[in-house]
């Protein structure tokens, strides 16, 4: 009662601080977290839904309307909630070390890139851009096309043991990328480190804006992939997973096809990766290689680790802490500390104008994340929020 | 005739070393052992037949269907499942879980099923899990179920092996060493639950085993290695007193009438 | 096509693979070294090698601005920077696998691996704070000794630079002593038997941790001095320079098979060849339809294809596993 | 005189009570032999004396002195040496370096001389002392297992499980050689499945179950203890 109350509190202020201080990221860190909050309060499952869905269906695109930043924020955090539950298969339920995993966000991002731009015209002749309507075809096209990458890299990969696995889809992950930057010759497919811009834009209801229309996108997306990873979980894939990762021999002598089922699990996670990319192509209107490199792979599989691996509810926290630590807390402690050095403060006697401009909090991204994965690795391994047994019994 | 399970000519090196030359073997029914010193090819035999090294030479068949080339999982879809040496159950898993796992052959539904739940799919979970049930309660762990594996006594974990490799419904069950580890005592209750089993499901069962109490009270046939060959076979009181099976493995005093065991 | 082209650069493409094998085989000791005791892939190794060619550096540009950079002989130079970049790696390594490796001894094998990245995204960090902070920039060029510059000619179409040599000979040198110390003294057989069983070697009377740190202070020490050499060949380092160099060692280690001194050598010149000729040839025989930006590319698909058909690795030990 | 001497030991597996207040005692020149079934304790009584394993509770003292919390390289230099479960040898290094790891702590000149000690026990080694340990056969590894932990010059020697795996032919050599072992000076406690081999060469014995010590005496008396004879002889 008291955990029903308090959540239904903190969503209210939490909400109004946001709307009273709309320039406060202080304010929408609060909202932010009390979300989380209210996913592990001890209170009754209707009441969780019900808040969460108005926090996520109704303030949040309120909010979006008064800060168009939050909006965006809201609509990278699901992205990458959406990444971390792919790779979360991959790597929490099937115990196969990815990290290369950018590589498919990156394959489904250039699938709607070449055919919604002009770029198109360069590689297959005319008719390019494609129609907006195309976009939605696409969702699946983009799918298809990463968890078809994906199978025909594990074809060949998945017989190795897991840390040379590792290193082999890094090397995948430069691969593709190195792609990505030379393929303007001998056909230009990619535009090479220029990149491919304008992206077309799907069309969204008449009575959103492209933001709104976006975050609804990415939401439902992001339900949908959770709905799937519960499902496949909860079932005998989710259990010859499971297994596999805990011993490969055992699992094999009890009639797991080891090579089968890791192509499915990489598959799997692949193909979220690839709609996600189609998504964020569109959404940020110009790609080029360098928002497909081996940090962005290593970020996703922070998120993972941080939420806890083969979790659900932690990789879609980890998603949000780190997604949030990159777009808001860096960025904002770079903003706060570039206003202190334009004011001329001075810290025990050194003037911050002085500082170098190289040690802008924001280029330090990789040291952040070095940090939290080893600290991570030693106090916590199992991550935030662990996954759970699961305790069930059925009646005869 | 062909019998349920038959290799013939089955060597396997490793390097320089031979580790089986030219074996043959037949089962048909029943409770059958293998012994010999630990290096005389046994493991190395049970992890040919179960498809986890491929053989050099010979081959193996399983009602009368060539087994070798076969992946492990496509021999114990076949009917042929097997337990390990070092017990490898999946160890943070739970009881019933891990029995789930070893049903997984028997699964008939597939990806779609499973996204879409589908009535097949919830048809096909239900039965696995009372089957699950079943077969932990055969061995006495149904009160058990929803312990993570891990934290099992050593024999219950041994029992649950064996009822996870039965999930899988297998016509012959390979046991490797499955008594290791046991008091005489519990090697004894283990037996008399095997002889159930042959009884109650029609298997067929191959020991690999250290205990000749066991060996010798349980096998209809036992089968000697040494050095990577066959050296004697027959009815246990044949093997016993065979002078080349006293020779290089019994010894004098484990052939006398009532001899102790052999190690672990 | 000119194959009088193709012909003539043969013996100067040879040489570059070479030197780039042997680069490869120096990064790729240190993989190799802790591999075979943990059976743990260092993946900080590469900002480890990198701390070694930054300290060098250092030294060189200190030396500079005193002024005395031409007066002190090559040859004391060259040591000078080798031994403070071995032993700035070497402590460096120690550090590493003490603070975020050794509580990890007993966990899962990806754990260790994880902290491992988190390592080596923290130093390419640090370094670069710390050079930003020391020299407001973290961009920097090895001063030219001139002497190293000098160059042989082998026939009237190549030459070869001293600090090549110096490169090469280092290298064998290194391998060679380390080859020595493994397998012909007491403390080398004790790292082979603090590889194969800890708790065994324990029982023997051996220090396992002391043996560990001492694999990582050796692996450490050749990285460090493969960064040095690095800095002094190629000339330009930048924090992040480490990490292809490093995948690529990683790679030559496996692909001579991890854990075996030789292996990490044939394996680096596999690459380094492979990648030379890809780097000068690809152009050349496609018409300069692909570049040289292909070679990565050369380099992982051989990886791939050669543990598809060797999982060990070229010099690998087909070890027997136990069921 | 007592050497080794273990009381009141309680000892975790992370959550599971491996041993529980477990007390016993080990004369100068005995063989003791520690029965009990899998899980009983056995094999963790003897990695807490090797320094394998960290008691929560309870002292053990050898020779007087406390050997609690020494780590297992520094309880080889006390003089006890452990040949483990499953034997654990080397198997990359060859039968004279496994030998001379043994040794590793010594500086004296005695090696050779010892080198010779465990070739007289065991001439087979000898035959095969340039070869990779791999490569032996069950039995010679069990020798070499012994023989290298004899090459520590050892007072107290800890045997885990030799008989495990071995032929029953051989297990009768290597119990031989276990009896002469003992009556060359070194004190041994032995684990062992194989209850009636081990109360055959033992002076004293103590039998274990889940943890605690249940009984204790001499091999004569637990060989004819009904319970003994029911649950370790299989009678």
């Amino acid at each position: 009662m008291i955990h029903a109350a308090a959540s239904i509190a903190l969503l209210i202020v939490s909400g109004a601080m946001v709307a009273v201080f709309p320039r406060s990221i202080l304010a929408f860190l609060v909202f932010q977290g009390s979300l989380v909050a209210i996913y592990v309060a001890r209170i009754p499952a209707w009441l969780r839904a019900l808040l969460l869905g108005t926090a996520l269906l109704v303030m949040m695109p309120v909010i979006g309307a008064w800060n168009g930043y939050y909006l965006e924020v809201a609509t990278q955090v699901g992205i990458f909630v959406a990444l971390a539950l792919g790779l979360n298969i991959v790597v929490g339920l099937a115990g196969l070390l990815d990290l290369g995993y950018v590589a498919f966000f990156a394959v489904g991002a250039y699938t709607w890139a070449i055919v919604g731009s002009p770029h198109g015209n360069i590689v297959f002749g005319g008719g390019f851009p494609l129609s907006p309507w195309a976009f939605y075809l696409f969702l699946v096209v983009g799918l298809l096309v990463a968890a078809g990458t994906g199978i025909l890299l594990g074809l060949p990969v998945l017989r190795l043991r897991g840390d040379y696995l590792a290193i082999v889809t890094l090397g995948f992950g430069e691969v593709i990328r190195v792609l990505a930057n030379n393929l303007d010759k001998p056909i230009n497919l990619t535009n090479g480190p220029k990149g491919i811009t304008p992206i077309g834009r799907p069309p969204v209801p008449p009575f959103m804006s492209y933001s709104e229309g976006f975050y609804f996108l990415v939401l439902l997306i992001v339900i949908v992939v959770i709905l799937v990873n519960r499902r496949l979980e909860d079932s005998h894939i989710g259990r010859a997973w499971e297994a596999m990762r805990e011993d490969e021999l055992a699992a094999q002598a009890m009639g797991v096809p080891l090579v089968r089922s890791k192509l499915l699990a990489f598959a799997c996670g692949a193909s979220f990766a690839g709609v996600m990319g189609v998504v964020f192509s569109a959404k940020q209107l110009f790609i080029n290689p360098e928002s497909f490199t081996f940090l962005e792979s290593i970020g996703v599989l922070a998120m993972v680790i941080l939420g806890g691996m083969g979790s659900i509810p932690g990789a879609v926290v980890g998603a949000t802490v780190v997604t949030v630590l990159n777009l808001q807390v860096l960025k904002g402690f770079s903003l706060w500390l570039n206003e202190l050095k334009n004011a001329d403060v001075t810290v025990l006697g050194y003037n911050l104008a002085n500082l170098p401009t190289q040690l802008e909090p924001a280029k330090y991204e990789r040291m952040v994340f070095g940090i939290i994965l080893v600290v991570m690795m030693i106090v916590r391994p199992q991550g935030l929020f662990p996954a759970r047994r699961r305790q069930r019994e059925l009646g005869q | 005739m062909t019998g349920l399970f038959e290799a013939a000519g089955v060597s396997k090196r490793f390097g320089g070393l031979t580790a089986l030359h030219g074996v043959d073997y037949r089962l048909d029914a029943g409770i059958a052992s293998i012994i010999g010193p630990n290096g005389a090819g046994k493991t190395t035999l049970f992890n040919i037949f179960t498809g986890v090294y491929p053989a050099d030479e010979g081959r193996v068949t399983f009602r009368g269907q060539p087994v070798l080339g076969l992946r492990p999982d496509q021999i114990t879809a076949l009917g042929v499942c097997r337990t390990f040496q070092n017990i490898r159950l999946f160890a943070n898993m739970t009881a019933i879980e891990n029995v789930l796992v070893g049903m997984h052959a028997r699964v008939r539904v597939g990806l779609w099923d499973a996204l879409a739940r589908t009535s097949r799919f919830h048809a096909s979970e239900q039965g696995s899990w009372r089957g699950g049930l079943d077969l932990l309660e055969r061995v006495g762990l149904r009160p058990k179920a929803n312990e993570i594996a891990r934290n099992l006594p050593y024999g219950d974990q041994r029992r649950l092996e064996l009822a996870r490799a039965l999930g899988s419904q297998p016509a012959l069950l390979l046991l490797d060493e499955p008594t290791a580890g046991m008091t005489q005592a519990e090697a004894t209750s283990l037996m008399a639950l095997l002889r159930r089993l042959v009884a109650d499901l029609g298997l067929a069962i191959l020991l690999i085993e250290h205990n000749m109490r066991v060996v010798m009270e349980v096998s209809d046939r036992v089968t000697v290695l040494d050095h990577g060959e066959k050296i004697a076979e027959g009815v246990p009181r044949e093997v016993q007193t065979n002078p080349r099976v006293i020779e290089a493995y019994l010894g004098r005093r484990a052939a006398a009438p009532g001899g102790g065991r052999a190690g672990a | 096509m000119d194959l009088e082209l193709l012909v003539g650069i043969f013996p100067q493409v040879l040489l570059d693979g070479i030197l780039l094998g042997f680069m490869y085989a120096l990064i790729a000791l240190g993989y190799t070294m802790v591999y075979g005791v943990l059976e743990f892939i260092n993946f900080a190794h590469s900002e480890i090698f990198i701390v070694g060619a930054f300290v060098g550096v250092e030294i060189l540009l200190g030396l500079k601005s005193a002024g005395v950079l031409d007066s002190v002989p090559w040859v004391l130079v060259l040591l000078l920077i080798l031994v403070a970049g071995m032993l700035a790696s070497g402590v460096l390594a120690v550090s590493v696998e003490r603070i975020a490796y050794r509580p990890l001894r007993h966990a899962p094998r990806l754990i260790p691996l994880i902290s491992a990245i988190g390592v080596s995204f923290f130093l390419q960090d640090a370094i670069r704070l710390f050079e930003s902070i020391w020299r407001n920039a973290f961009n920097l060029v090895y001063p030219t000794l001139d002497v190293l510059n000098h160059r042989y000619d082998l026939t009237a179409t190549v030459d070869v630079p001293l600090k090549s040599l110096v490169v090469i000979v280092a290298a064998l040198l290194m391998l060679w002593g380390l080859w020595a110390l493994v397998n012909r003294t007491k403390i080398g057989t004790a790292i082979r038997a603090v590889a194969e069983d800890q708790a065994a070697a324990s029982l023997m009377g051996i220090n396992v941790n002391r043996i560990i740190s001492l694999t990582f202070l050796i692996g450490g020490a050749m990285g460090g001095a493969a960064g040095v050499l690095f800095g002094v060949q190629y000339g330009l380092i930048n924090p992040y320079t480490g990490f292809i160099p490093g995948l690529k060692a990683f790679t030559a280690a496996v692909l001579g098979g991890i854990g075996n001194i030789p292996g990490a050598m044939v394996g680096g010149l596999v690459l380094g060849l492979l990648e030379a000729f890809a780097a000068s040839y690809l152009s050349l025989l496609t018409g300069g339809a692909f570049g040289a930006e292909y070679k990565d590319i050369f380099a992982f698909s051989a990886l791939i294809l050669i543990l598809i058909f060797r999982p060990k690795g070229l010099l690998g030990e087909v070890v027997r596993e136990r069921a | 005189m007592v050497v080794l001497a273990l009381d009141g030991l309680e000892v975790y597996y992370g959550e599971i009570h491996a041993l529980k207040r477990v007390a016993l005692e080990v004369q100068s020149g005995e063989i003791v032999a520690l029965l009990g079934n899998n899980g009983a304790g056995k094999t963790t009584t003897l990695k807490t004396i090797s320094g394998l394993l960290a008691p929560r509770q309870g002292t053990v003292s050898f020779e007087t002195r406390p050997l609690t919390g020494v780590p297992p390289h520094e309880v080889v230099a006390r003089g006890i040496a452990h040949v483990p479960e499953g034997r654990r040898i080397f198997n990359r290094l060859t039968v004279r370096e496994n030998l001379l790891m043994g040794a590793y702590l010594r500086r004296d000149a005695g090696i050779a001389d010892d080198l010779e000690r465990v070739f007289a026990l065991f001439p087979r080694l000898q035959e095969r002392i340039t070869q990779v340990a791999g490569t032996l056969s069950g039995g010679e590894q069990q020798m070499l297992a012994i023989g290298r932990a004899l090459m520590a010059r050892p007072r107290l020697l800890l045997l885990d499980e030799p008989s495990m795996g071995l032929a029953p032919v051989l297990v009768e050599q290597i119990f031989a050689t276990i009896a002469e072992v003992n009556r060359q000076g070194t004190t041994i406690l032995l684990v062992e499945q194989n209850a009636a081999m081990a109360l055959s060469i033992a002076h004293r014995g103590y039998v274990l179950e889940t943890g605690t010590v249940v009984l204790s005496g001499t091999a004569a008396a637990l060989g004819e203890n009904a319970e003994v004879r029911r649950a370790y002889l299989g009678e």
